[in-house]
């Protein structure tokens, strides 16, 4: 059964011309956006922090969903393990924040590691169910360490040192923005260096069909639970960047429903692709916040129609209008088949 | 002993309305392969058409039921044909999972526009009020009732799927729909059909479990893990394995609660990820295999 | 001369239903082996039995002298057990390019590096064009795989195969939905091959088997009904009425 | 001049009706008093948080503080996102008046935090004494499985232990739970005379309630306790008549019988059309509305960012007593949670409909968790 | 109605491709009640997106489909079918989740399930499958599944996409025989070209989505110089 795999038409809806185009231009577009968006709304930067480390964590996913065809409802249990790490060793021994990152990511990567382990055998709604019972069964667990992590009070008294023993952390969001941004792009560099490699073309190719992979003497479970791993150390990695800004972790952040909402940011922005995960992320939650705003009551209709319309009028997802800007500046994308005029 | 055969019985109906509410799904899922997440959302208007029969127009409760299936069913043919259609085959399941979180968005947001966000009931009719004595252990009428409708399904689906031309069509139309329409089988006329019996069942779930998943318009995203979990243990579009795992999950989750409370959700999940692991496509290998 | 691939009492029951009974074979380097026989006889199992897709119920394979039975494909392709799938079986979003990238990094073990370019693998670029021009795929290099035409996607399977760097290497009709002028392609690179590599074609196209191969084995019902040289093989009265049909006199080379 | 008020709320998703009723009993209050208070309007802005989301809800209160320079925090129904907030208020030192989160440890964190609702030690403990004085030796508690349900079940252990009863079982069900029946079979299976049950105001109150009716308790006389949020207002008509006899101890019931809260309910059904949503967080957004008024009274108009010590603010208000539509209330100078009359209170039906009578009233309850139990 | 007066097909200026991606431009052809076409040509030059097109199977820009004087391209595939055409793919598409037997059912155009005996008569081996999954059979058994399931719905003008590929020289024999027997239309593709010549009564090749030959099949068959032009290989070379 096939059921709940990576859409693999996404991936290739564009050029392959087009797609190296955009996925270079994306990450300095990325930091130069963000940097525009520090000068430009100087007000919202909390908010912008959130969109900025939710967008690590939506990378993440996109790394095991869009190059893997992992489909997952659970990545919300490394991004909260990362998150409770990080908020627990802040809280009773180091506050400094590059490591708190750090350990956040070695926990989120570990975390991923024990479980694809376990359940990665499995394929299509069997695997998207277990990882529903993963993260569930995370959040138990967390919810029962009630002395370490408060529970459902949530672990509050997080105090970040200083960024590189320099910058505060201040009331207006500035050091947290920059420093999460910051962490965005070096992610998106990793991730993108990740997917050119030889490891990342062999998991496009498990994504389509593991069988074959193994008759070219691969081990599809192997490339799968290595690339769960790397992906859980950047959700764990988001995690800990958002206990760190935040100051705060609620059990929110291990829960079923933060898994959804990544993937929902995901396919919305475009799956296999690096800028997809960034698009959606902040299409879904820009308009999420700015619905809020001015109609708190019916914004769900809103972003409900707004889902079903990106469905059927960008199948390719956000990111696809981009595509076919570029394959519109680019003369030379070819429109016929060579095979065709060959 | 009597504790024992508590549970079991618990255990049983509880499974029961899981299965009348998940087969739909399976049945969606499994042979026409569309990740329906809005599956809650239709079981949730079948309720509160039900509970608006019953308490604002007065309708007994089996026109109240006839009612709520019949409207929920119509009022989501057209979304099959507008919307489902264009999803449907198994290389779209993302935009599926999209496009269906949307319209529950959407539903909910409608449902809580219409009917306001407190609780709704579908009043029972005084025979389904009581208890009936089962042995050493009392259950409510209700209950009983609903293990009775669960049989029937089960045997009626089954029948439906595995022994009419109308369900060798409709399986070879989710294994190859190019090829079955270029063997003159009418494939959109057999998923409207089976999205139809999907929502349906939907409809009636959403009605008979009233009393245990309270209508209110959060259901629609409240409960759909459930019914995902228990299409997965029985098997995508297996109506014997969705059978099997609501009752096995069903009777777990009332024996876990029991033992060790605290751990309820645990155990749940625990289970699924065993369960998951010894049958990895499901108790009864699904059809989409 | 030791033997490259030996199959002893081979045996493979689905259910009730004997599909593989008691096969024995054995390949040395340079043979140039065909296995034929009528639809259903269980060419194809032998052939997932003997690369680790299907458990056998009985036999023992070896391969270069060890023991291979309990391993899993992934090991026999490591080790030089190589085929290439009778319905081509390929990853549709990906292009010509980078299946035969793939292929080559993973006989290569290179792909557990996460962070290096797959572009700047030194001397990938050059045999991957090596590979293209043998197959005459250099024109759809860059398109999905989903986009060729079937016949393409058949001399790609071979190509992979190739890239692979068998020591046996098993062709499940590769030729099936190639026509003539291509299958003469498929031959011609078969004929590059090393010398020492053994090769084992399963096919119905007659004039392929017979330019092909020095030896055929006639596999019927699951067992072995016969092996021989061309010559022995179309003699074959058993042969002939089971299989070989109007075209037990096909021209031979 | 003109002074902003942030609440942080749930408008939207499963606990929208809360946001509502915060913003109809703003209303309600300014209604009554006027937007202007010492000369100064006060003008309020709402975030929606649709739920429990530290994490968001510093976020949002930091964009109130920092862009819409806001001079109080308001609102705020779950506790960890009430926690979330005490570093934001004490940098930037203005008050933060709760709506509603009720774990008593909240007020801890921050001397910047003033309460107006209730904490579950606050209803529980005269509900255990009462219950020990009926002559009721054996109990199970039930309660949901998280921080609020936890404070509760402690706070009966002690009390009722303490005045010689016997928690004879106690169950923590997982807050997803829908089939109470298990839980049931337990209680029964426990031997116990009557059940202390918490579960927060919702669609699992209904289906707990219904199964304690079906699976035989009630018949059995088992008698059914519990802080008031199991049969809230709004909740009452889907309950039915299973409701009936329900026995709850609880700060606010509509049928308090008072003319401040007849006033207070015609004035909302005059502005709203209806006041049948009212419930105890209408009543804990219209005290926090006084709170704040008051406030910027002491402070004499001079409220809002840098010009008002929010320190201060609140240290001018310990203390402070009025008459709410639930009855006379406190704010206590320790623990800055509001002190008032809890009342025991039976589900009843009266001219067809469900009510909360009142049949008992223990006056001038504090919080008795602060800095108590867990 | 005999069998032999229905299936007259005519096809004309027929532009078609997957999406934007055109592959054939301007195919047109006629084949009589009962006659027997074979569409030839080298790889990838349309000949399987030519009958795909036929069927409803890709995207049709301009030209008609005429069957029996019923212009067919307005239609759904499944009306198509309904209206006489059937259809044995390249790739075979057994049904794989359904039984053999299950298979032949969807074929039968509303036939009664007795028919089924004509398939199981003419290919034995389905007969011994019939409980096996579709998707368990070997390469040559779907193929004779493929086209058992097309011959059930009796159709006036049939499609084969090579069907022989994968078939054992015997089988071969045995279904070149049997579809000679038949009086229904059909248009066949094959690789194996002097099977193809000896069949059919005319021949047309195909090139990069044109028509570049059509003529009677017998002047072929002694035409080395076509068949190399236009196949890039001599019979039986
Ligand atoms: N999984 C299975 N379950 C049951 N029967 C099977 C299974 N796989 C194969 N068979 C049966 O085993 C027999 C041998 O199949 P196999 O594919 O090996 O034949 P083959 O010799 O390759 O034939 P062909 O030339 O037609 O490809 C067939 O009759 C097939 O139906
Ligand atoms: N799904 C598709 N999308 C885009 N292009 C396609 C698709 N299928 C086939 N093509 C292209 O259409 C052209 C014609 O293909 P077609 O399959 O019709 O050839 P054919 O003559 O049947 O070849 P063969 O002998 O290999 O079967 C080829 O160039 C192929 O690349
Ligand atoms: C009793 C409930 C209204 C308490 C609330 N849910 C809190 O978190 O504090
Ligand atoms: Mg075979
Ligand atoms: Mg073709």
């Amino acid at each position: 059964m096939s059921a709940i795999a990576g859409d693999p038409r996404s991936a290739t809806g564009a050029h392959p011309m087009i797609r190296t185009v955009l996925d270079s231009l994306g990450v300095p577009l990325v930091a130069l956006a963000g940097l525009a968006a520090f000068w430009l709304f100087p007000d919202d930067l909390g908010l912008l922090t959130r969109i900025a480390a939710t967008a690590l964590y939506v990378l993440s996913l996109d790394l095991v969903l869009g190059y893997c065809g992992i489909a997952t409802l659970g990545q919300a249990a490394m991004f909260g393990t990362g998150a409770y790490v990080a908020g627990i060793v802040a809280v009773n021994w180091i506050n400094e924040p590059m490591l708190l990152l750090a350990v956040g990511g070695l926990a989120g990567g570990l975390v991923a590691l024990a479980t694809g382990a376990l359940i990665l055998h499995a394929r299509g709604l069997t695997l998207l169910m277990l990882t529903v019972a993963v993260v569930q069964i995370v959040q138990e667990v967390v919810n029962k360490a009630r002395d370490w992590t408060g529970g459902s009070d949530g672990l509050s008294g997080i105090d970040p040192a200083p960024v590189l023993g320099l910058f505060r952390f201040d009331l207006y969001g500035r050091t947290s923005y920059l420093f999460a941004l910051a962490v965005l792009v070096a992610g998106l560099l990793v991730a993108r260096r990740i997917v050119r490699s030889p490891f990342g073309l062999a998991c496009r190719g498990v994504r389509e069909d593991p069988l074959r992979i193994a008759a070219l003497g691969g081990s599809p479970r192997r490339y799968l639970v290595t690339m769960y791993a790397v992906a859980g150390i950047f959700a764990g990695v988001a995690g800990a960047l958002t206990a760190v800004s935040s100051g705060i972790v609620g059990l929110d952040s291990v829960s079923f429903s933060w898994s959804a909402e990544a993937l929902v940011m995901l396919v919305l922005g475009g799956t296999g692709r690096l800028f997809g995960a960034v698009i959606g992320t902040v299409a879904f939650m820009g308009i999420h916040h700015i619905l809020a705003a001015t109609d708190p009551f019916h914004w769900m209709l809103f972003i409900g129609l707004f889902l079903m319309a990106v469905v059927l009028f960008l199948p390719g997802g956000i990111v696809s209008v981009f595509d076919g800007l570029i394959a519109r500046l680019t003369p030379s994308s070819p429109r016929r088949s060579d095979g065709a005029t060959r | 002993m009597e504790t024992l055969f508590g549970i079991a019985v618990d255990g049983v109906a509880y499974g029961m309305i899981l299965f009348i509410i998940s087969v739909g799904l399976s049945v969606t899922l499994g042979l026409m392969r569309v990740v329906n997440l809005a599956h809650g959302a239709f079981a949730m208007v079948g309720g509160y058409v039900a509970s608006y029969a019953a308490q604002g127009l007065g309708l007994p409760y089996p026109a109240a039921i006839a009612v709520a299936v019949v409207l929920t069913v119509v009022a989501t043919l057209p979304m099959e044909k507008l919307l489902y259609r264009r999803i449907y085959g198994s290389a779209n399941e993302l935009q599926q999972v999209l496009l269906t979180i949307g319209l529950t968005f959407v539903i909910v947001a409608g449902i809580n526009y219409i009917f306001g966000p407190t609780l709704k009931r579908v009043p029972l009719p005084d025979m389904l009020v009581g208890v009936v004595e089962l042995g050493p252990k009392a259950i409510p009428a209700h209950r009983a009732f609903v293990i009775a409708v669960g049989a029937a399904i089960l045997l009626g689906l089954w029948w439906l799927l595995e022994r009419t031309d109308f369900g060798i069509r409709l399986r070879a139309a989710v294994d190859d729909p190019a090829m079955a329409a270029a063997l003159g089988i009418r494939t959109e006329r057999l998923y409207a059909a089976t999205f139809a019996i999907g929502t349906g069942l939907a409809a009636l779930g959403g009605v008979l479990g009233a009393e245990l998943l309270p209508l209110e318009p959060y259901y629609a995203i409240r409960y759909i893990v459930l019914f995902l979990a228990v299409v997965a243990v029985g098997g995508a579009g297996s109506i014997f394995g969705s059978a099997a795992a609501a009752l096995a999950l069903g009777i777990v989750d009332t024996a876990g609660k029991y033992l060790i409370p605290n751990f309820g959700e645990f155990f749940f999940y625990a289970a699924l990820i065993l369960i998951l692991f010894r049958w990895p496509h499901g108790f009864f290998h699904g059809r989409a295999a | 001369m030791t033997a490259l691939l030996e199959v002893e009492n081979l045996s493979k029951n689905f259910g009730g239903l004997q599909v593989t009974s008691d096969v024995s074979l054995t390949l040395r380097p340079g043979d140039r082996c065909a296995l034929i026989g009528p639809n259903g006889a269980g060419k194809t199992t032998f052939v997932n039995l003997v690369t680790g897709v299907l458990d056998p119920t009985a036999g023992t394979i070896r391969l270069e002298g060890q023991d291979v039975t309990r391993l899993p494909a992934a090991a026999r392709v490591r080790r030089g057990l190589i085929r290439s799938f009778q319905v081509a079986r390929l990853f549709r979003s990906m292009t010509v390019r980078e299946h035969l990238e793939l292929a080559i990094l993973e006989r290569e073990g290179r792909t557990f590096r996460l962070f290096s370019s797959v572009r700047r693998t030194p001397g990938l670029e050059r045999e991957v064009e090596d590979l293209l021009d043998l197959m005459a795929l250099g024109a759809v290099a860059e398109t999905a795989v989903g986009q060729l035409a079937y016949g393409q996607q058949r001399l790609l399977e071979i190509a992979l195969a190739l890239a692979m760097r068998p020591k046996v290497l098993i062709l499940d009709e590769p030729a099936a939905g190639v026509p003539h002028s291509e299958s003469r392609r498929i031959l011609d690179a078969i004929e590059r091959l090393p010398k020492d590599l053994a090769v084992l074609m399963i096919e119905h196209d007659m004039d392929l088997v017979f330019r092909f191969a020095k030896t055929i084995v006639v596999l019927a019902q699951g067992r072995l009904l016969c092996s021989g040289t061309a010559g022995e093989i179309t003699a074959d009265p058993r042969v002939r009425e089971a299989y070989l049909g109007s075209r037990a006199d096909a021209r031979r080379h | 001049a003109t002074v902003k008020v942030g609440v942080v709320a749930p408008f939207s998703g499963p606990f929208a009706m809360v946001g509502k009723t915060f913003k109809e009993a703003i209303a309600v209050y300014q209604a009554e008093h006027g937007k202007e208070v010492a000369g100064t309007t006060v003008e309020f802005v709402f975030k929606d948080l649709d739920q429990a989301n530290p994490a968001q809800s510093k976020a949002l209160s930091q964009e109130l503080v920092v862009k819409e320079k806001v001079g109080f925090l308001a609102g705020y129904f779950f506790t960890p996102d009430a926690l979330a907030v005490a570093p934001l208020i004490d940098e930037a030192n203005i008050p933060c008046v709760i709506f509603n989160a009720a774990t008593s440890a909240i007020t801890e964190k921050s001397p910047r935090y003033v309460r107006t609702s209730f904490t579950l030690w606050q209803n529980t403990v005269p509900l255990a004494e009462h219950m020990a004085r009926q002559g009721i030796r054996k109990v199970v508690t039930a309660v949901s499985d998280y921080g609020p349900g936890i404070d509760g079940e402690t706070a009966f252990k002690t009390t009722f232990e303490k005045a010689g009863g016997q928690v004879v079982d106690s169950i923590r069900m997982p807050l997803k739970s829908t089939d109470f029946a298990p839980f049931m079979q337990r209680i029964r299976d426990s031997g116990a005379e009557a059940i202390y049950a918490f579960l927060p105001a919702g669609p699992t109150t209904l289906a707990f309630v219904k199964a304690f009716n079906d699976n035989g308790l009630k018949d059995r006389g088992i008698k059914f306790f519990g802080p008031g949020d199991l049969t809230q207002e709004p909740d009452l008509p889907a309950l039915g008549d299973a409701a009936l006899g329900l026995t709850t101890t609880f700060n606010y019931s509509q049928a308090h019988d008072s003319e401040k809260n007849r006033r207070f309910l015609a004035r909302h059904k005059e502005l709203f059309g209806s006041s049948d949503t009212v419930t105890f967080t209408s009543v804990g957004a219209y005290d926090g509305v006084e709170v704040i008024y008051r406030m910027i009274e002491k402070a004499g108009g001079k409220v809002g960012p840098g010009k008002m010590d929010g320190a201060k603010a609140v240290e001018s208000i310990k203390g402070l007593s009025w008459e709410s539509p639930r009855g006379p209330v406190a704010i206590d100078p320790d623990s800055r949670h509001v002190t008032q009359t809890i009342y025991l209170r039976v589900v009843e039906k009266e001219g067809g409909r469900l009510i909360n009578k009142e049949v008992a009233a223990f006056p001038n309850q504090p919080d008795y968790g602060y800095k108590a139990g867990k | 109605m005999p069998a032999a007066t229905k299936g007259l097909l005519e096809v004309a200026g027929l532009t078609a491709g997957y999406g934007e991606t055109l592959i054939l431009e301007g195919v047109g052809f006629t084949v009589p009640p009962g006659g027997r076409l074979a569409l030839l040509g080298r790889n990838g030059v349309g000949k399987t997106t030519t009958l795909a097109t036929l069927v409803g199977q890709t995207t049709r820009r301009a030209g008609s489909i005429r069957l029996d004087g019923t212009e067919l391209t307005g239609m759904t595939a499944s009306s198509r079918a309904l209206a006489g055409l059937g259809y044995v793919p390249q790739t075979r598409d057994v049904f794989r989740s359904l039984t053999v037997e299950e298979n032949l059912v969807t074929g039968l155009k509303g036939r009664p399930r007795s028919a089924l005996e004509e398939a199981y008569g003419l290919f034995p081996r389905l007969g011994e499958r019939r409980r096996n999954g579709g998707g368990e059979l070997s390469g040559g058994e779907q193929q004779m599944l493929s086209v058992a399931r097309a011959l059930l719905g009796q159709p006036s003008v049939l499609l084969l996409d090579e069907p022989l590929e994968g078939l054992a020289p015997v089988i071969c024999d045995q279904l070149m025989a049997a579809l000679s027997r038949l009086s229904m239309t059909i248009i066949l593709v094959e690789q194996q070209v002097d099977r193809a010549l000896d069949f059919a009564e005319r021949i047309v090749f195909l090139d990069r989505g044109r028509v570049v030959h059509d003529g009677p099949a017998a002047a072929a068959r002694d035409d080395q110089a076509l068949l190399e032009r236009h196949l890039g290989v001599a019979l039986a070379g």
